[in-house]
């Protein structure tokens, strides 16, 4: 479980996460929500160890986050982050190099399951098979835990979908999932778990499941009470 | 064929619980008899890719079912539809039952004069299927 | 370990084209610079000695001499020119070789500072990355230096010229004794200097990437201000010894050679002071 | 493996290249010189080095510094060394003071002029003469700094000391320090501030008791010229080093310039004369005797003699053609002594130039235009036996002869130097 206890962060003098303490179960899919700008991809990158916090802790299955923790928990940012120079085989020879965790043989399936052209070079690729392929660098880790940033933000609806597919599949099961999205309507009955974040504290932490059975409610609708109120 | 069968998410609404709309679903498919008895129906991980859910909730969806004992699974094989006649025609009864009640709250508000509303039923049920 | 020989590779990778660029155009301006010059010179030598004053080649040769490659590049500051751009060029691309990483909407960096290894391989390969490309220019100009000697040979006629070897015409252009020291230990001591300095220029980039523009430029200045005084200490104490005696300080009076050793010492403090403080704040500072 | 081929060639590309520099860099073809023995004792040139300029065609002038065993080029040394070398700490400071250095390094920390030193074996003195500018009196004062160090106790004691009515000198030197039955005494030079006087050299000396602290200053000697129209008068001391021991004397070379206008065929051609005469200073009484006529020089324009001190006597070395007369006289006597005279002794030598002493060690060169080959002498200086002669050889095949022709080699000057 990643748990994030008391976090953070200022920006300068401006206040981004006042206190924040959530929790990421393995084997859940939890889906991080909040209005722009409420801090949603800077907690991410916190927990990540991209972005200094400036108080409290981050936990990864009990010890605390450090560089050898990136074998185990996979981000997946909004942005593919692979020189534009470099082909798609270079990137998976890229993983290969660097992380123990890397499967060759799942990276492959996912290139095909894509339909990724190995050959092409990251800066002639489009948003969408951009995205894609940053899902493959993600995924193809053997990770416990997958934190993702906007995995369907700015994407062509088919895309999309199939993007949402690997939520659904064995790829994710018994792993750990993060992300942030603002089209939560489309992926919702993916989700297990809703943190929605607000001025830099946690809002409302809730199960899908349980909002639906005792208040028949989508994550949708709680979204407007907490956001519109 | 098992594909033909499970629609993809787009049939499900996201106010209900998803698992007990899965339920309900195979519940359509054995009352409609898509599904008969003993037939084996796809593993946890094939409906979830199949439905486009999230795997827990193909779990859970199991789970209930394997409580209301609708499906059976031995050891690790893949899990089959009951055999129990009398439960299946209990399902069958439940699902009448529940339409019927929703069709009866949608139109108590006209207040129909009851064998007016039997009758504009009886034509409607009795008419055939524009499709067939 | 080797994460960080396959990050020096991959770093290398990204950089051999402009490197590859850079000795092009070294080579090609050199040679045409001492080719042209030299050229310059035997039509003068001909026009003004051999012709107007009706000199025979052995008198010119024996009263003037024949024509070196000194002579050739004597008051001519046209050579160090290659030399300074390569040296600015390498500058700017050990700026590049971090900044690279943050621009353009691929942020490399996010994958760089995901990688299961301690950062310290980051940044010691970016370290090594610019260190051999400084030294493969080094090393390109020595290897180059015969066949501009081969082309001044080339263009004075045999019984004009003065034959003179590769490690000698380096030792005529002044920008070129300090690029390629006739000393071994001057090259060493050198380039030891240039490598503290490097990792100062480091430290500075790595702080302006921890706090950004505004307040990592305050950093940038209080760092370099320790710099400073740390590096200006035998100075500044040189300095206290010549204040009429406020203080009796005597005693701080250093000899030459302790001069040099302190300050050789300070420099390496210095250089060891910006590799601290970068590791450090790759490991808890930095930001994408 | 393969796919880290680029950069292994690339390092390998490096060191190969490097190390292809440095190696050709210590094999570059410039001549090796040496002295090789002609007659004599090799010992006796040991620390002797002869500073001369070498101009390889195509190159720019190259220093070297020639002993027994070979030649170093100041080229090729480590600018690291160098630096460290060309100090004045090192290189051209006499060998006493450098050792001096080396083994009291403690003492002589902070002594910007290391020559104002007196050691024996169980004192060591330093004397600073600080000019400071008083704001309130509008008027520079001098202040004398000595520092004794007790060699057996280890322990300094400093004495500080107004030299009095000082004001009037615009310039002061130190001349000699030495330390005379319990006194530190320090004889100075003082040069007088107005210039209408002509800047005539005052001589004075300062002594300190040691135990007490107490200075006292010895009358003014005016070193007046000896005719009164316009001479420029400049008083330098003969330089004591490799002296032991203390010594009450210090030798001066006081030099009256003038500039004779002659006519000659109505143009008037403005002639300098120089002559030098020799001065006994005894610090112990604060007086100064003129030395015998016999050792005075006279010159136009360059001085064709220089003076040598050994401790005991004062030593004129003329030089005069392929000739070195030399000429002593006893310092405590003043009594002139039996000069001799070496010469050049190679056959068609006509010339003897670079004359150097040190302590009881004379060296000159002896060379020859025609035979153009050149000789190291060394000599002993009291009594002119010749210790070493060496000819200047190079180990390659170099046609020296051409070199000295064509003046690519020249000679500069001699200097003892303890390696």
């Amino acid at each position: 479980m990643i748990r994030v206890e008391h976090v953070r962060k200022r920006f300068g003098r401006k206040q981004v996460l006042r206190d924040i303490s959530m929790e990421a179960r393995r084997g859940e899919i939890t889906c991080l929500v909040g209005t722009n700008g409420s801090g949603k991809s800077t907690l991410l990158r916190a927990i990540m160890g991209l972005t200094p916090l400036s108080g409290g802790r981050v936990e990864v299955d009990g010890a605390a986050f450090h560089h050898g923790m990136y074998e185990k928990v996979a981000f997946i940012p909004d942005t593919l982050t692979m020189p534009p120079g470099m082909t798609v085989r270079a990137c998976m020879t890229f993983m290969q190099d660097f992380y123990r965790s890397w499967e060759a043989a799942r990276g492959e399936e996912l290139l095909a399951f894509f339909k990724l052209d190995p050959a092409s070079r990251v800066g002639s690729l489009s948003k969408g098979t951009a995205a894609k392929l940053n899902l493959v660098l993600g995924l193809g880790l053997n990770a416990d835990y997958v934190l993702m940033d906007e995995p369907f933000s700015g994407i062509d609806l088919f895309s999309r979908e199939h993007i949402a597919s690997v939520f659904a599949s064995e790829l994710i099961e018994d792993r750990g999932v993060l992300f942030t999205t603002h089209e939560i309507q489309d992926v919702e009955h993916l989700i297990d778990k809703v943190v929605m974040l607000d001025q830099g504290v946690i809002a409302k932490e809730f199960y899908c499941e349980d909002i639906r059975q005792r208040e028949g409610k989508s994550v949708l609708d709680v979204m407007r009470e907490v956001y519109q109120a | 064929m098992q594909a033909g069968i499970f629609p993809p998410i787009a049939a499900f609404n996201n106010r209900d619980p998803v698992y007990l709309q899965v339920v309900r679903h195979f519940k359509e498919l054995i009352a409609t008899g898509r599904l008969e008895a003993g037939q084996t129906i796809p593993s946890r991980r094939e409906l979830a890719a199949l439905l486009q859910i999230n795997p827990n909730t193909a779990q859970k969806a199991y789970k209930e079912m394997e409580e209301q004992r609708l499906i059976i699974t031995e050891g690790n094989s893949p899990s089959r539809v009951t055999h129990d006649a009398q439960l299946l025609g209990a399902i069958r009864a439940e699902l009448v039952r529940e339409a019927v009640e929703a069709f009866v709250a949608t139109i108590r508000p006209i207040q129909l004069p009851t064998d007016e509303l039997v009758e504009i039923v009886r034509a409607a049920y009795e008419a055939p299927k524009e499709g067939e | 370990m080797n994460r960080y020989l396959k990050l020096v590779h991959m770093e290398l990778g990204r950089a051999w084209k402009p490197l590859a660029a850079l000795m092009g155009l070294t080579l090609v301006m050199q040679l045409a610079i001492v080719v042209y010059l030299t050229r310059n010179r035997v039509a003068f030598v001909k026009r003004n000695y051999l012709e107007e004053q009706q000199m025979s080649v052995a008198t010119f040769v024996q009263k003037i001499g024949r024509i070196s490659f000194n002579d050739v590049m004597m008051d001519n500051m046209l050579f160090t020119a290659p030399i300074v751009l390569g040296i600015v060029v390498l500058l700017l691309y050990t700026l590049f070789l971090w900044y690279r990483d943050w621009l353009g909407k691929n942020m490399f960096i996010y994958r760089l500072l995901m990688l299961p290894s301690a950062r310290s391989d980051l940044y010691f390969a970016k370290l090594t990355t610019v260190l051999l490309l400084v030294f493969s220019l080094v090393a390109f100009q020595m290897a180059i230096l015969p066949l501009l000697s081969a082309a001044f040979a080339a263009s004075v006629p045999y019984e004009l010229r003065e034959s003179v070897t590769a490690v000698e015409l380096a030792s005529e252009i002044e920008l070129l004794t300090l690029v390629l020291p006739f000393n071994w230990k001057d090259f060493l001591l050198y380039y030891g200097f240039g490598m503290a300095g490097v990792a100062v220029l480091y430290a500075c980039v790595l702080l302006e990437r921890s706090y950004k523009i505004v307040r990592g430029i305050a950093g940038m200045l209080v760092y370099l201000a320790i710099i400073g005084l740390l590096l200006f200490l035998p100075a500044i104490i040189g300095l206290l010894l010549f204040l009429p005696a406020i203080i009796d300080v005597y005693w701080m009076a250093l000899y030459p050679w302790e001069l040099i050793t302190l300050q050789s010492g300070l420099v390496a403090v210095v250089g060891a002071l910006s590799v601290w403080l970068s590791l450090y704040l790759m490991k808890h500072k930095i930001t994408v | 493996m393969k796919r880290y081929i680029g950069s292994v060639l690339l390092i390998i590309f490096i060191a190969f290249s490097v190390s292809a520099y440095y190696l050709q860099a210590n094999r570059v073809p410039w001549p090796d010189f040496y002295f090789e023995k002609v007659e004599g004792d090799e010992s006796a040139a040991e620390g002797w080095e002869l500073d001369a300029e070498y101009s390889k065609p195509g190159r720019s002038d190259d220093r070297v510094m020639i002993g027994l065993s070979g030649t170093e080029y100041v080229a090729k040394r480590s600018a690291l060394y160098t630096t460290l070398d060309e100090s004045q700490y090192q290189r051209y400071l006499d060998p006493d003071a450098r050792k001096l250095l080396e083994s009291e390094s403690g003492f002589m920390r902070g002594k910007q002029n290391a020559s104002n030193v007196y050691a024996d074996d169980n004192a060591l003195a330093y004397t600073q003469l600080n000019k400071i500018f008083d704001k309130k009196e509008m008027k520079y004062r001098y202040e004398l700094v000595v520092e004794v160090l007790d060699r057996n106790t280890n322990r300094t004691r400093d004495y500080r000391h107004e030299l009095s009515d000082a004001s009037a000198y615009f310039w002061i030197t130190v001349l000699e320090v030495q330390l005379l039955d319990g006194r530190i005494s320090i004889a100075v030079n003082g040069t007088t501030s107005d210039v209408i006087q002509e800047n005539i050299p005052e001589l004075w000396t300062i002594s300190i008791d040691l135990e007490s602290g107490k200075a006292m200053q010895s009358s003014v000697v005016k070193l007046l010229p000896a005719s009164q129209d316009r001479v420029q008068i400049s008083a330098q001391k003969i330089s004591d080093h490799g002296v032991r021991g203390p010594n009450p004397f210090v030798l001066l070379q006081v030099t009256e310039s003038k500039y004779e206008e002659n006519l000659q065929n109505s143009s008037i051609s403005i002639q300098p004369f120089h002559k030098a005469n020799l001065l006994r200073y005894d610090m112990r009484t604060g007086t100064a005797e003129p030395l015998p006529e016999k050792l005075s020089t006279i010159w136009k324009n360059q001085p064709d003699a220089t003076y040598a001190f050994d401790g005991r006597s004062v030593y004129q070395l003329q030089q005069n053609g392929d000739k070195l007369i030399v000429t002593s006289c006893d310092v405590e006597t003043a009594a002139m002594k039996p000069g001799y005279t070496l010469s050049n002794q190679m056959h068609g030598g006509d010339q003897v130039s670079l004359i150097s002493a040190y302590g009881n060690n004379l060296a000159f060169l002896a060379g020859s235009e025609t035979k153009l080959e050149l000789q190291l002498v060394i000599a002993d200086l009291p009594s002119g036996k010749v210790l070493y002669r060496g000819k200047l050889k190079t180990k390659g095949d170099e046609d020296l002869a051409e070199m000295f022709s064509s003046r690519k080699f020249r000679a500069d000057k001699l200097v003892y130097t303890l390696k």
